[in-house]
C-alpha cells in the first residue's frame, strides 16, 4: 500500500529518515508537502534550500531541486535562486540555530528585502545535529550541553525578530498544531514577499533528555497545554493566559516583493 | 593473554557502550596496563548503531583504531549486522540472546547470552546491561582485574547507583560461568 | 484527494516506525498499541474513527490512512 | 577611437568582460578597492536582462552567487582582501559542489584592514589553501586593462568548462589603472556553456558521462529535481558516508584539474628565448619586470621575463623546460615571497632562486627591481 | 590510578592543558569534531573564576576572544574546518594587532562540510595561508592525548611570548581517542605570560623595546589608554600611511617568527639516528606511522619516523640535516599531499620524497603504509 | 585658548579628523565625550570599540582605550572585552553599514543577550568609507553607486530591528537635534545591559550628492524639520504627523544583565 | 563645568574649521559668518548671546564658548 | 615631444582633475599614442589633496606608475605641499596663483596662472577650473591635439555643458600664451 503524499512528494529511496524516534522535524516536513499538494505547485518549479543541522537534512528526501548548503547560509544561497529565476517557488527550511545563530543576519535581510521565500524554522530549542548546545532560542536557565549550570541567555522570538526586521508574513505553530501548522504554511507560501512560519519542533534526544522533559509524548502534550492562538488568547481572562505561549499568524501584509521590483527596473530598458 | 587485546562493543546510541568502553580502559589503566578508547560518531549514530572499541596492551599503543578484534559484543541486531563484520579468528563473539549472527563468521567461539534480560529481570533496570556486559566479558577473559573493574565502574557511575551497578557486574560474572 | 473514508484503513509500514507513540498517544480513540517489538499497531479496527491524526503527526510516515483493497 | 576601443580601469575591463562572457548574475559586498567591479555591474546587468544584488556581507555575495549558478545563469562576485577571506567557506562549498562560478580579487595590502588602498599581492597562496580541506583550484592574474578584460571572459569559461570557481585574482595596480582596450565583438571571442544534460536522459547529478570531464549541469527548474549538498556524495548526488564514495568524488574533483593542466595553465614568456637569467612576475608587478627587462636587454644583459598568467595550477612544466638553460630565477611579487616558493619547490637545486618582494602598499620601481637584478651580474 | 592520571579524550587534554596554561576565557561555537573542547571549557570556566560564552557564529568566537584577550585574560576559540574557514579574516587581524591567542581547529574531512565525523589532516596548509595578506604563523600538531595537553600549553605560551594567534591543529583521531594522560602539577610546568609595561613608563603600545622580542602589552583598563586597528599603524598604534611605516612593522612581525624559529620549532625523531629511509608523519597520521617504522625495524629495515610538531614554522634545519643520509622520505599524511609540498621543496633534489595520502575520512593503517613504504625497498 | 572637553576626552594630537566638511560625525562624537563627561566616568575604564567605515575611524581620535576591529564585528569584540573584564565601560560605534549590514547578526545577538554595552549608531544612510554605495538604512528609492536606478530595498530601522531582537534601551536621534542626543547617550550609558542609540548623521559627500539633498545646512535643515519626538508625535494631529520621522526614547527597561548574571554563575562556585 | 556665561566668549580655531557653514547657518542670533578663506569667523561679537550651539553642532571641534582673558 | 610624457594633476577631491586626466588620456589615443591613467584613493582623499597621473607615449607603457613627472599641476595648497615634491629637471610646474611653493625644487619653469580666478570669472563656474588647466596645460605642451583634446572633453562632460567647457578650454588656451 502506497501513500499518495509520500509518494509524490518524498524520495521514498531515502527513506526512512536520519532523525531520532519521536523527533518533531518529519512532523513538520510532511506538512510543507502537504501545503505542496493542496497549493498544486509543479514539483518542477519548486526548489527547497536548508543549511546544516539535523533539520537541514529535510531536502535530502524531498523530491523536488533541493539544496543542502552551507551552516547559516540557506537565506542567502535561497536569495540568489530566487532573484536569478523568481518563476521557482523556493521554500528555506532552517533549524533555529542555523537560522537565528549563524544565519540571523541572512534572515533580517531577507525579511527587510521582502524576497519571495517561504521560511520553515523547525525550532526545537537546541542545536541537534552537534549534540544538543544552548542555541539562540534556548530558554533562559534550561540547560545545553555548554550550558551546564543552566542558560543565562535570553531567548529570541524569531517571529517577533523577523517582524522587527520588516517581514510581511510571519506566524508561528507547533508540532502538535499540525492542522493549523498545515494552514500557516500554506499561506506563507502563498503570500508574496518574505514570509517565516516558525514551527516549534521537539527534540526529545538531547533538548529533552537534558531538561528532563520526559518522553516524546509529555514533550507533544507540553506543546498542546502550553501554545493557544494569539487571537483565542486575546479574550481570555489573565489568569488562563499565565504561563501560555502565543501562536497564529501574527503578520500578514502587501508589500511590493524585491524580484518584481527588480524585473521593473529591467522592464526600463526594454 | 596476548599482548594486544582489542575488544569491540556495540549497539544503540542509550545503551551505555561507550561507557563501558571506557570503563574498562580505565580498569586496564588500574592494572598498569595501557588502553585506547575510539568510538564512532556520525548523524548516523543518532538512534541508530553505536560503536566502541577498546585497545588494551602491555606495551605503548601507536595504531589507535582496532584492526581485526579480539572480542565483538552486540547488544542490537542492527549493530550486530553492522559491526560484526571482521573478526580475528581466535576471536570470541558475544551478542545478546535475543539476536541472529550474520553468516559466514569465523570466530573462535560464539556465545549468545541473556545480557539484557538479566539487566531487566535480575537486576531490575535495563539500563545496565552494559555492566552486565562488562561481567561476562571480563568473567570470560580476565582482560582486567576484577577488583580494578569494580573501581573503575564506581568511579564513572552516578551515586546512588553503586549496588545497583555492583549486582550487575556480579549477575555478568555468574553469566560468564555458563560458557 | 478527497477519498471516501469508507473505503480508507490504516496502513502501518513497521520498518518505518521508529516506535516514539506519537500516534498512540494522541489517538482520539485510543485504537493503537505497540507491539512486542516496539512499534505501533492497530488494537481495535473497529473503533477507528479514520480521523487520520495518527497519519498528521507520524514523523516517519509510518502510519496512514489508504484504500481498503490493500488490508 | 574607433567604436570599440575604450580608456578603462581594470575593474571595468573585468565588468566588460563578464558580461561578454555571459555574465547575468552579480552578489556581493562592496569593499576597496574592488568596488567599482559590483558598481558597473549594478548599473549594466539590468539593461542586459540580468541581476545585481548587494547581499548583507561577503558571505552572502558568494552564497547568492552560489545559489544563481544553480538556475542556470553565469554569476559572479567580486572583493578583496577582507570579504576574500569571508568567502572562503563556501568557496569550498562550491568546489565540491561543482558549481561554476567567478570570484574576483582586486588584492590591497594586507593582512587584515591593512593598507585598504594600497596595492598588495598577498593573496596568491590564499587563492590555493584558503579553504579547509583540499580543493582543486584554478585562478588566474592579469597585468594590464586588456588582459583583464580577457581572463575574466576565459574564468567564465574554464568556470563552466570544469563546473568549479575560478579565481581572477587582479591587483590595486590593475585594478585601478587606466589604459586602452580594444572591446572584441562577441562573435570574436570563444564563449562556453555548461553542458546541460539532455532532456528525458536518466540523469545522475553527479556522474560523468562517456566522453565528458564532468558531470552535466541541469538548472534548477528544468526539470530534473536533483540534490546538492557541500557534504561528501556519490554519482546522485545525495549524501553517502562509504570511504570509497569519498575517495571517488575527491580523486575525480582533484583530477579534473591536474589532468587538464595542459589546457588550463598559461604564461606569457618575453624574451626567454635566448635568455641566460629569468624575472618571474605576474599581475601589477610583471609591468615593472617587463620595463626592466627591456632596459636590460637594451644594456646586452640576457634576461628575459616569465610571467605565470594561471598562478594556480602553476606554469610548472614550462618552467622546468628552463631550469637547465638560465643561471637564476629572480621572483618578484609584492609580498614575503609567495610564488617564490612554489618556484622553488618546481625548480629545486637546478638554479638559484632569488626573490624580491614589498608589502608595504607600494609597487616595485624599475630602478629598485634592476638594481636587485644585478646583483647576480 | 594515582590522583593525576587520567584517561581523557584528546579534546579534553586540550581544556585541561589550556586552563592549566592559564586559560580564563572562551568563546566559540559548537562543531563537530571539535565541541567537546566548548563543553568542557563551559563546565570547568566558571569555576576558575573564567568566562565561557558561545557566540552566533565562528567570527564572533574568535572576536570575542580577542577582545577578551586585551584586557589581560588569556583566551581561546575551538572549532573545525568551516569554521576554522570563517574565523580566517580575524585570525589576520590578530596577528597584525599582536592580540595572544589559541586557535584550535581539529580538523575533520573536507572540503565544505565534507565527512563532519570522520578525521582529515587538510587545513595543513590553510593553517599557514587562510587569511589574506602576509602575516606571522605559529601552528602545533599533537600525536596523543598527553601531547594535546602539552602543546595547549605551548601554544598559549608561544601566544604570550610572541604576541601573536597560535593555531592548535589537531584531528579527529586525537581529538576523539582516549588515553591515559598524567597532568603535571602546575609548578611543574612552565608558563609565560606576556609581559606588561611598567606603571608610570612613557608607554608606546606597538614599540619594541629593548632587550625585548615583543611590545609590552598593557591591559585595556589598566590606565593605559592606546588604539588598537588592524590598519598599517606606527610604533604608537595609530594607523599610519607611510609605506617605510608598513614596511618596519611587516618586517617586524614577520621576524619575530623567523628570527626565533630555533625557540618556536619542534618535532620528534624517532630511530633516526641510524635510519636509511624516513617516513615524515604528524597528528594522528603519526601513529600509524611510528607503529610501522617499529615493525619495520622489527624487519631488519633501517628506517624513521621525522614527526613535525611544529607544522608552521616547517622543521627545515632539521630536515636538511637527515637529506644527506637518507634515501627516501615518505610523507603521509590525510589530504592530498600539503605538507609534502613542503618538504619537496626543502629537499629540493638530495633524496626522493615520495608520498601516500588519503582524504576519505578513513585513517592509514599500517598494513597500507606498510606496503607503500615497502615499494622503495 | 583650550577646550576642556576636547582636552580632555579627545588625542588632539589626531585633530582635525578625516571626515569630510560638514559630515555629521563629528557631531555624535562630541556628543558621546559630553555624555562621558556628564557622568564622570574614569577614563581609563572606557573602552571605545568600533569597526570599519568612516564613522569607526571616532576612536582613534578618542583618548580611551580604543579598539577598532574588522568591518562589522565591533560588537562582538566588545562583548569579549565586557565579558572579560565587566568593570569597563564599553561604547561601541558603528556606521549603519557595520552595524546592520555585514554586522547585522551581532546587533541581534548582543540585544538579545542584554550585554551591558553601549551601541551608537552612526547612521548616515549609505556606506561613506568606500565611496557612497547603498545600504541597509538608504531609504527606498533614493541613489547610491551601487543603485543607479533607486533603492529597491525597504530599509531597516535600526532602533526597531534592535527591540524586535530583545533590546532593553533603544533611542533614535540625530545630529541636529543636539542636545536630545546627549541626553538619550547619557541615558543609554547610564543603562545597565545592552543599549543602542541610533544618531541620524549626514554625509553630504556621497549621500548627498548622490540624491540631490544639497548642502550641508539643506541636510541639517532637513533633519530639523522632519523629526518630531514620539511622544509629541502622539499628541499631534494626523496632517502633522505626516512625513514625519520619530526620535526619542522608545525603550527603557529594566532586565537582568548579562556578565552580572555570568558572574552569578562564578558566585556559586566561590 | 558650570562657568559664569559672562567670561565666556566665542573661540575659533582656524586649523580645525572646515568651513561647513553649519555654526553659521543655525546660529540663533546670526552673529557668525565666513571670512576669506572659507572658514567661519565672528561677525557681531555684541549680540552673541553665547547659547553655544556653535559648539554643540560643530562636527570639528572648530569653535567653541572660552574664557574671556585669551580674547 | 619626448618619448614619454608623465603628469601630475592635483587638488582637492571635487575639482575633477581625476576627470582631466582621463581627458587628457583619451585625447592620448585618438592621436594614436598611448596613455595610462592612474590615481591616489585613500579616506585621506575625502575632502584632502586628490593626485591624477598621465602618462603619454608613441609606445607601450609597461611601468604604469609616474615617477619622475614631466609637468605637475596644483590647484590646492595641501596638494602641492603633498605632491610637488619631485619633478624632472626639465619639467614644467603649474601651481595656481593663490599658492606658495615649497622650496628647493628644480624644475626648468615655474608657472603662476590664475586657473581659478579664470574659472571663476572669466568663464562663470569654477567647477571649470580642471578644463581651464587642460587647456593651458596643453597650450604650453602640445601634448596632445586640440582637435582630439575638443573631442575628448565632449565625450566626458556632462550634456547641457559643451558650449561651458568649450569656453573653459579656450581661456585656458589663451592663459597659456602668457607663458
Ligand atoms: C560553519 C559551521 N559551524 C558550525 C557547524 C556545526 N553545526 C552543524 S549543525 C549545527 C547546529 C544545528 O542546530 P539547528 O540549526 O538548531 O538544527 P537542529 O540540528 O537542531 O535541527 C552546528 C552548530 C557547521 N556545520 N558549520
Ligand atoms: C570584510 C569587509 N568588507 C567590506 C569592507 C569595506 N568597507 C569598509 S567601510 C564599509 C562600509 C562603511 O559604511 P558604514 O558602516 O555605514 O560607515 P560610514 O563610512 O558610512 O560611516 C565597507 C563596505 C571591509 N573593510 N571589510
Ligand atoms: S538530535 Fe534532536 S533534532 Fe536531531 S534528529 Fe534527534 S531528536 Fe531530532
Ligand atoms: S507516530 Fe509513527 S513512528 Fe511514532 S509510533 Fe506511531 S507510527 Fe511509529
Ligand atoms: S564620506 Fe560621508 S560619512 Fe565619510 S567622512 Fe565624508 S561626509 Fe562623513
Ligand atoms: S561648524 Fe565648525 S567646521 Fe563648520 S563652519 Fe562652523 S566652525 Fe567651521
Amino acid at each position: 500500500m502506497n501513500q499518495p503524499l509520500v509518494e509524490n512528494y518524498f524520495r521514498t529511496d531515502k527513506l526512512p529518515h536520519i532523525w531520532c524516534p519521536g523527533c518533531g522535524h518529519g512532523i513538520i516536513m510532511a506538512s510543507i508537502a502537504r501545503a505542496i499538494d493542496k497549493l498544486k505547485l509543479d514539483k518542477d518549479k519548486v526548489c527547497i534550500v536548508s543549511g546544516i543541522g539535523c533539520s537541514s537534512r529535510a531536502p535530502g528526501y524531498m523530491d523536488f531541486n533541493t539544496l543542502h548548503t552551507t551552516h547559516g547560509r540557506a537565506l542567502a544561497f535561497a536569495t540568489g535562486v530566487k532573484l536569478a529565476n523568481p518563476e521557482l517557488e523556493v521554500i528555506v527550511i532552517a533549524g533555529d540555530g542555523d537560522l537565528s545563530a549563524i544565519g540571523g543576519n541572512h534572515l533580517i535581510h531577507a525579511s527587510r528585502r521582502n524576497i519571495g521565500l517561504t521560511t520553515i524554522c523547525f525550532n526545537n530549542n537546541i542545536y541537534g545535529m552537534t549534540g544538543g548546545q544552548y542555541s539562540p532560542t534556548t530558554p533562559t536557565h534550561d540547560k545545553g550541553t555548554t550550558a551546564p549550570y543552566g542558560n543565562i541567555d535570553k531567548p529570541f522570538d524569531i517571529t517577533k525578530l523577523a517582524v522587527g526586521a520588516g517581514a510581511t508574513f510571519a506566524a508561528k505553530g507547533t508540532v502538535y498544531h499540525v492542522n493549523q501548522l498545515d494552514k500557516y504554511i500554506e499561506s506563507a507560501i502563498k503570500h508574496k514577499g518574505f514570509s517565516l512560519v516558525e514551527a516549534i519542533s521537539i527534540c526529545p534526544t538531547y533538548y529533552g533528555r537534558k531538561n528532563k522533559k520526559g518522553s516524546v509524548v509529555d514533550m507533544m502534550n507540553f506543546l498542546k497545554d502550553s501554545f493557544v492562538d494569539h487571537k483565542v488568547a486575546e479574550k481570555l481572562p489573565p489568569e488562563k493566559k499565565q504561563g501560555k505561549f502565543l501562536m497564529g499568524e501574527f503578520v500578514n501584509v502587501e508589500e511590493p516583493e524585491y524580484t518584481e521590483l527588480y524585473d521593473q527596473i529591467i522592464e526600463m530598458f526594454k | 593473554m596476548q599482548k594486544q587485546l582489542e575488544l569491540r562493543l556495540t549497539g544503540s546510541g542509550g545503551q551505555g557502550l561507550i561507557t563501558a568502553g571506557i570503563i574498562l580502559a580505565e580498569a586496564a589503566l588500574k592494572d598498569n596496563k595501557n588502553a585506547i578508547q575510539t568510538q564512532s560518531y556520525g548523524p548516523e549514530a543518532r538512534g541508530g548503531a553505536s560503536k566502541a572499541e577498546v585497545i588494551i596492551s602491555e606495551s605503548d599503543i601507536d595504531f589507535p583504531k582496532v584492526t581485526l578484534p579480539n572480542m565483538v559484543l552486540s547488544l542490537t541486531q542492527v549493530a550486530c549486522n553492522k559491526y560484526i563484520t571482521d573478526i580475528s579468528e581466535d576471536g570470541i563473539i558475544i551478542v545478546d540472546e535475543t539476536l541472529e549472527l550474520p553468516e559466514g563468521l569465523t570466530a573462535s567461539k560464539v556465545i549468545k547470552a541473556p545480557i539484557l534480560r538479566t539487566a531487566r529481570t535480575e537486576v531490575g533496570k535495563e539500563i545496565v546491561a552494559n555492566i552486565v556486559a562488562l561481567g561476562l566479558i571480563v568473567g570470560l577473559s580476565n582482560v582486567v582485574t576484577k577488583e580494578n573493574l569494580e573501581k573503575a565502574i564506581l568511579a564513572r557511575i552516578p551515586r546512588g547507583t553503586e549496588d545497583l551497578n555492583k549486582m550487575a557486574l556480579q549477575k555478568g560474572y555468574e553469566l560468564a560461568k555458563n560458557y | 484527494m478527497a477519498e471516501n473514508r469508507e473505503n480508507l484503513t490504516i496502513h502501518i509500514k513497521e520498518d518505518w516506525c521508529k516506535g516514539c507513540g506519537i500516534c498512540i498517544a494522541f489517538c482520539p480513540k485510543q485504537v493503537l498499541g505497540f507491539n512486542e517489538n516496539g512499534k505501533v499497531t492497530m488494537l481495535d479496527r473497529e473503533n477507528c474513527i479514520k480521523c487520520g491524526m495518527c497519519q498528521m503527526r507520524c514523523p516517519d510516515f509510518a502510519i496512514f490512512l489508504g484504500g481498503k483493497e490493500d488490508v | 577611437m574607433s567604436k570599440t576601443v575604450k580608456f578603462l580601469q581594470g575593474n571595468e575591463a573585468c565588468v566588460e568582460g563578464a558580461l561578454m562572457a555571459g555574465m547575468r548574475f552579480y552578489s556581493g559586498y562592496p569593499i576597496t578597492p574592488s568596488t567599482e567591479i559590483a558598481e558597473l555591474s549594478a548599473e549594466r546587468l539590468p539593461r542586459l536582462g540580468g541581476k545585481f544584488i548587494q547581499m548583507e556581507d561577503e558571505i552572502g555575495g558568494i552564497a547568492a552567487a552560489i545559489g544563481a549558478s544553480l538556475t542556470g545563469v553565469k554569476a559572479m562576485t567580486a572583493t578583496s582582501g577582507p570579504g576574500f577571506s569571508l568567502k572562503q567557506e563556501n568557496i569550498g562549498y562550491a568546489a565540491l559542489a561543482e558549481i561554476p562560478l567567478v570570484i574576483v580579487n582586486v588584492q590591497r595590502g594586507g593582512p587584515s584592514t591593512g593598507l585598504p588602498t594600497a596595492p598588495g599581492q598577498g593573496d596568491v597562496m590564499q587563492a590555493m589553501w584558503g579553504t579547509h580541506g583540499d580543493h582543486p583550484v584554478i585562478c588566474l592574474t592579469p597585468d594590464s586593462v586588456k588582459e583583464t578584460f580577457d581572463l575574466t571572459v576565459r574564468a567564465f569559461n574554464l568556470a563552466e568548462k570544469y563546473r568549479t570557481p575560478v579565481i581572477l585574482l587582479t591587483d590595486e595596480i590593475t585594478g585601478h589603472m587606466r589604459e586602452k582596450i580594444e572591446i572584441p565583438e562577441v562573435s570574436e571571442i570563444e564563449i562556453f556553456n555548461r553542458i546541460r544534460p539532455e532532456a528525458g536522459s536518466d540523469y545522475k547529478a553527479y556522474r560523468v558521462e562517456e566522453g565528458d570531464i564532468v558531470p552535466k549541469m541541469a538548472d534548477f527548474g528544468a526539470g530534473y529535481r536533483y540534490h546538492v549538498t557541500g557534504l561528501m556524495h556519490d554519482e546522485t548526488g545525495f549524501p553517502s558516508n562509504s570511504t570509497q564514495n569519498a575517495q571517488k568524488l575527491m580523486d575525480r574533483l582533484m583530477s579534473k584539474v591536474s589532468d587538464h593542466v595542459d589546457d588550463i595553465v598559461d604564461f606569457e614568456e618575453f624574451l626567454m628565448d635566448d635568455a641566460e637569467y629569468m624575472i618571474l612576475a605576474y599581475g601589477g608587478t610583471a609591468r615593472t619586470a617587463k620595463a626592466v627587462v627591456k632596459s636590460l636587454r637594451e644594456e646586452g644583459v640576457k634576461v628575459g621575463l616569465f610571467r605565470p598568467i594561471t598562478l594556480w595550477p602553476f606554469p610548472e612544466k614550462k618552467l622546468l623546460e628552463y631550469t637547465g638553460k638560465i643561471k637564476d630565477i629572480l621572483v618578484t611579487e609584492l609580498n614575503y615571497g609567495q610564488l617564490k616558493l612554489e618556484v622553488e619547490r618546481v625548480v629545486k637545486s637546478a638554479c638559484s632562486v632569488r626573490f624580491y618582494g614589498k608589502a608595504n602598499g607600494e609597487i616595485i620601481t624599475p630602478k629598485e627591481l634592476t638594481d636587485i637584478f644585478k646583483e647576480v651580474l
